[in-house]
């Protein structure tokens, strides 16, 4: 244990180091006459030229961020705590909790920087290490902010570090009931900086050749709120996860059923609230794309819940529970990317097109690969975030986008920026996965021994129980 | 003294007791099981992997009667559990060989 | 069971197929002139004139759409779910979760326009099915949004959705533990329809009858957030789905205690929150009206937990959670429609009675007629709805609502007006529901069959255990 | 058992008698000529010279507001509900929800004029009680709302509100499975009129001798959103009472572990989540300092996260769940009075040393004194808030406070300002604790009968089980 | 070899299996259940619905023991599990055809 | 007749009664249990209190079989349960004074 406890602080040691040394770098060719207040203009599609602070949008986008906080806990911890088993109820908790510890801290020391600093198009740089020009500064009632549109960069940054907690959190449903904490701990490290940060990068920093409002961008690809950076990367290195793990032991004889479905119902309806955080948030101001994006999201989480429901019913009998809310769950994923571009009547349609396509994906698709995905990471997010991507190609709409639109109204090139920027992320999510697993495989193994799996993670990971009711 | 244990279904225990306690024998104890046997079981389907749960709910009785009451609370069970659908349970009874109440010490029938 | 899938299906087939046949007729009649931007001037009192968006109201009303969402789920289902048995646990949820989707996109499709469209006093029409004229239109940067006020009228009607979710899942309550759920599922679209949409124009519409702020108004009422619209309706409803539905098998015999008080706990702080948006949301901004419509919702639910805990403690010897619970839930209720004519100090007076009332309605009224109204929906929104609509004609007061008063303030009309608009919408409700549930109990059935029932409705409908401990 | 009500209503009819007389002996006094506009200017560090209401501000308040309420319940009482037996959960969540109810109306009669009324630094005065010149009154579509910056007073005073809510509401965790519920409401309104609002007046109304806005001021001491006013005062009190109410029976021999973990979970998370409306609502505005509270509470909570898993993966092994939630609390706890003073990096130092400290604290502090301070209200609140409150005076910097700074940028007397408040903070709640204990336990006792403690606090108190699986 | 099943309090446990530890009884089995007898429930209100609860939580413990080890076993739960109030619970005592150890194959009170 | 009570691993249950099944063994009744044996506990920490836990979940399975089936079931449950390390469980062997079909009151094996 002692070996991979070192192992693991060593680890965040070196990272840690790694952009302290950018700093030291950074600082001696810094000039004075670079004002702060000139930093990472972000992503605002109706910000005013003058960049001054709106209160409104600022009190929208506090709640927003707290909203997405909300979305991996208390949300997917319950969300993805009630499908496990008894025994690995609390790992599944620990996880999350701990990423918004570990993830956040990373996002201001490096994180922030690697992906929104600079204007290379494919990486970030150390610019903005330890918040360096990001925080406002205050003079006797005054404050001098570093603004980002009309809200100070510092709400700014803290709304995408949310998003830097929860895109990891995803990808613990693949490895669910098996993966050894220590290691989970430096995976999630080193895939959000070097995953996770770049694809960031790519589609939402003012330089990155898929975001969408750069000029120079080679494939500028529509990605409202995260379908690219935050669901298909997490999808697909939630499949990579499951694959290189391998199966949880008994896989497929012992019955493995969702211990508590109850949590996972309020874990799917927290979620459903966050998201109005996530992708009505991403408009970066109260108006009206976020009043779109709003109405966007909620009738596609509704359209999910009906043809997930739906299909189960006329397939499979019974209309079922966790069928609704996993429904609802394809529905925002879908949606996610696609939030700024289509009006809340396509949405409906993404929707239910999410609804059947996980459900597929969830159901025949994995029993015929036979890969065990605890908690079907890759059958929503992957595949949910996916059909998002194209079908905003396909649906983007002038009349809310207010310039780019889609196939339906004519414009291919569009599609094909979309299938650029999924494939790019797909490459980079797989790479990077199999490279991180391999090298901690060799050095710190991913799986706990068959004993901790039986006895559960909770009692080998943890020295805890979740119930004790006795 | 006799023990009994009676496998029931769930929804039957208020009425087996208050039969019971009607027939004079005021103690019992109950444990929730899970039972298999001719019952058919049902199927769950949890994001399109089905399982089928043959394991169903059901409640033991246990009680220890004094022999001479044996086949009064053997009756009642069977009068008050029964719904005659297959899963309405079993009784089995053993032979106690002893019965001591804790609080006093006392043995025996008196134990009960 | 499949025909009952179909005949489901069919329902909801046919009912989307109506509004449609609707839009075309009327796609037929419209002129270019018609300008999207003037449709649906929404209740807000203090709007200034220009018609301009203001970014801290659309903060507000995105949080308090949010807020209202989560009232539903995981607010209701929590608080529903842990009153009910262990083994009918999810369909409470199922319920909440199935309505959240089926019931956002019948809004979308019909129900907006049903309730918030045309000029008729008494039902809506079909100028807004499928959101025409409601969502904004954006070009190069600017945004030409159909305004209610100061918000997107796209805002207003999600807000006015979410109300349109949790009204019909109010009604669950009362038929909990034995409804069939595709019955259910016909049952509350044709509910919504034809009940819910017309009380919402009558009351909420700018040419309703019973409308506050219509000069033309018969009886203009006051129903700030929906006293009448949503609890009078749907605590009446609940009350004639009990009767109809009939007890659950072994009511009065066995024992039926809730199965997991904390969750009711949970879910009655949930509802409490998330109310500040249903009731300070109403006044669709973020201004003073808001302010007092938060403060008296907060203090009638704070009296509505010390009147009923208090009664008890009194009449039963002890204050238990559940109490506590349910009369913070009556306060709130009470306070519903009073929130934008009373003061907060009035607040507490409305509260104390809610609880005192409801504890009442709940315990003694329902033991002496019967009836088994399982979770109480009418014992604590039928009657708190109605307390608090007739209260609000006895205290509204010109210091509050800048102009109709109550009783009180020498003003007994506006009593009556509250008297009319309650025994109109009582006998809507009351007709509505028996005519919808005597169609239904003649095609699909009511009721789950009796080995359903005592299976659980979790396993008999959705084929799924809530908790699996073993 | 009547006796006791008896006594407790008595007490309470005393509470409510003694600021009415306070009205009435007012009321003499008063004269037309005092504007009801003039009262309270609370404290807003930014706020612009006119007193006009801003939108952005009240939307951003309302949502802070709801989001504190959020924190007692359902986070504390999932928290610490979490964390006792099975048997007393519900006391645990009677308490919480009660609270909300009884402070609630206190704070609006009389909580609110003893806290923020009049210009004496030590005691406030009875102008206010009945919320007496706080509420908007509304003419014709116009209202005059009494302001404190660019809010109406009464949104200062709900927000306020929770505050006195959640400060009782924390040391239940000191006296949690065996104090009886009658004594503990007496206990809680003579706690919150005598401890409570004088520390509130001293530290936070505009004429109280540690106010850090007030130039008269003996000690202006730094206390953003209430180390002092609320963890201090809470801490050291919940100390007291595990001292003088006595161990619980069996501690130390029979294990009393948590019964339910994932309730703890959930807990921690929406604390995390609602500490964003209690630190960044505390600027009062949706400003930049508002922004700045937001990220450096998040990352303190972060770092809290990380340094109590950490301090017990190498001092116990394995990182606990438990321990990871545990420090998240202790980050947020310290970060609070210097939200409004440090920046997010220095919150992350803070957060650091947090977490360590308040393990220590729960572990071997409180082994090694014996005392059965049952869920750490003591270990975290006391300690966390102590720690947090002087390292404000150690790293306060006028980047971010715009003038007052801490030893670390020269100012040494800052650190004493804060020892001064510390040290009076715990003088009133260790004495007004004792005193207050002395004279319940002489009239109606501290604790429930052995017999009730071990049949268990939900039963022998409020008749009712938490779950009923069987 | 007999087999004791004691139904006890439910805080008595630890106390009881640290008894019968010490006196070298080192195996045993329990069972969460709920019992009824002379010890009056209590009452829940629910809503103003009242239910009479009376099957109240105890703890059953099953020890098998070489016939030697009986009264010892007896004795020690008895010493340790009473409190004189009503309610503290029964031993009944059961003969024992066979034991095995399902590790080693084991019989007899070498099982045990 | 013969009760069988045999204590097993959580894990161990499926597999035990698929096998009984196949050897013709088709009723069974399963209750969740703790036990406390030679197999070593653990220690839980909250907050930095540490317990040891000695009782670990088992699986209790109660099957009464015929006396001529005595030996297959034994030997059946031996093979599937067992895993070579301690705690694997025990079997304890009873017998029965009477068997009781509720549905339809028909007694001794027959009531199987
Ligand atoms: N041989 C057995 N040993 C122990 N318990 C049994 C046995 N057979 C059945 N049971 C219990 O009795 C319950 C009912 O038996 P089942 O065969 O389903 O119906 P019936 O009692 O109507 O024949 C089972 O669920 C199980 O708990
Ligand atoms: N005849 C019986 N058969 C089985 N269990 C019994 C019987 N009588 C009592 N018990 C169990 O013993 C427990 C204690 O019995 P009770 O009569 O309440 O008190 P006491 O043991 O002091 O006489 C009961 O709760 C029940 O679990
Ligand atoms: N004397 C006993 N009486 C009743 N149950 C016992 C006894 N000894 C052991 N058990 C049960 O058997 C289980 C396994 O026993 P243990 O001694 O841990 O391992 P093994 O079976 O490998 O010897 C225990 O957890 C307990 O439930």
């Amino acid at each position: 244990m002692s070996l991979s406890v070192k192992t693991c602080l060593l680890g965040v040691c070196f990272l840690l180091a790694l952009p302290s040394v950018g700093l030291l770098a950074d600082e001696a060719s810094q000039t004075p006459s670079e004002a702060p207040a000139t930093v990472a203009a972000a992503p605002a599609a109706e910000s005013p030229p003058a960049d001054k602070l709106d209160k409104g949008d600022v009190a929208w986008m506090l709640t927003a961020s707290a909203l997405v906080l909300m979305m991996t806990a208390p949300g997917l911890a319950l969300f993805y705590g009630g499908l496990v088993r008894k025994k690995n109820i609390l790992s599944v908790m620990m996880q999350c909790i701990f990423l918004m510890g570990m993830m956040s801290v990373a996002w201001a020391l490096w994180g922030y920087s690697l992906a929104f600093g600079g204007s290379n198009p494919y990486v970030g740089n150390f610019d903005h290490v330890f918040l360096e020009g990001v925080l406002p500064q205050f003079q006797s009632g005054e404050s001098v902010a570093p603004m980002s549109g009309t809200i100070p960069t510092s709400v700014f940054m803290v709304f995408q570090m949310m998003f830097f907690i929860i895109t990891p959190a995803l990808i613990c449903g693949a490895f669910a009931e098996r993966m050894k904490f220590s290691t989970m701990c430096v995976f999630m490290l080193l895939w959000g900086t070097f995953v996770y940060c770049p694809i960031a990068h790519w589609v939402w920093s003012d330089s990155g050749w898929l975001c969408e409002w750069n000029d120079q961008a080679a494939f500028p690809a529509l990605d409202f709120a995260g379908g690219t950076v935050v669901h298909i990367s997490s999808g697909v290195s939630a499949l990579i996860c499951a694959l290189l793990l391998g199966k949880r032991l008994g896989y497929g004889q012992e019955p493995m059923p969702p211990h508590n479905l109850t949590y996972t119902c309020v874990g799917a309806a927290l979620l459903w609230v966050g998201w109005f955080g996530f992708n009505a948030g991403s408009a970066l101001s109260a108006n009206a794309a976020a009043a779109n994006a709003f109405v966007a999201t909620h009738l596609a989480a509704a359209a999910g819940v009906l043809s997930w429901s739906v299909a189960e019913w006329i397939l499979r009998e019974k209309p079922t529970m966790l069928g609704a809310c996993s429904g609802a769950v394809a529905g925002l994923v879908c949606i996610t990317p696609a939030a700024g571009s289509v009006n809340p009547i396509q949405a409906i349609i993404l929707g239910l097109v999410a609804g059947v396509a996980c459900f597929y994906a969830c159901t025949t698709l994995k029993t015929r690969f036979g890969y065990d995905d605890s908690l079907d990471a890759f059958g929503v997010h992957g595949i949910g975030g996916t059909v998002g991507a194209l079908l905003t190609g396909v649906f983007a709409t002038k009349a809310v986008t207010g310039g780019t639109y889609g196939l339906l109204e004519g414009n291919g090139g569009q599609l094909v920026n979309q299938v650029v920027a999924v494939g790019a992320a797909v490459v980079l999510a797989v790479i990077g996965t199999i490279v991180i697993l391999k090298v901690l495989d060799a050095t710190m193994g991913l799986r706990v021994t068959e004993d901790e799996e039986i006895r559960g993670l909770d009692l080998s990971q943890h020295g805890e129980e979740g119930y004790i009711f006795l | 003294m006799k023990k009994i244990d009676a496998i029931i279904r769930h929804y039957k225990l208020e009425e087996v007791k208050d039969a019971l306690t009607r027939a004079g024998i005021v103690g019992m104890t109950v444990t929730e099981v899970r039972g298999f046997g001719r019952q058919k079981g049902h199927k769950e389907t949890y994001r399109g992997t089905e399982y089928t749960v043959d394991f169903l709910p059901k409640i033991k009785i246990e009680v220890v009667v004094a022999d001479e009451d044996l086949e009064k609370a053997i009756q009642t069970i069977i009068d008050t559990a029964r719904t005659g659908e297959t899963g309405d349970g079993k009784i089995f009874v053993f032979d106690v060989a002893e019965a001591v109440r804790i609080r006093t010490g006392e043995k025996g029938t008196s134990a009960l």
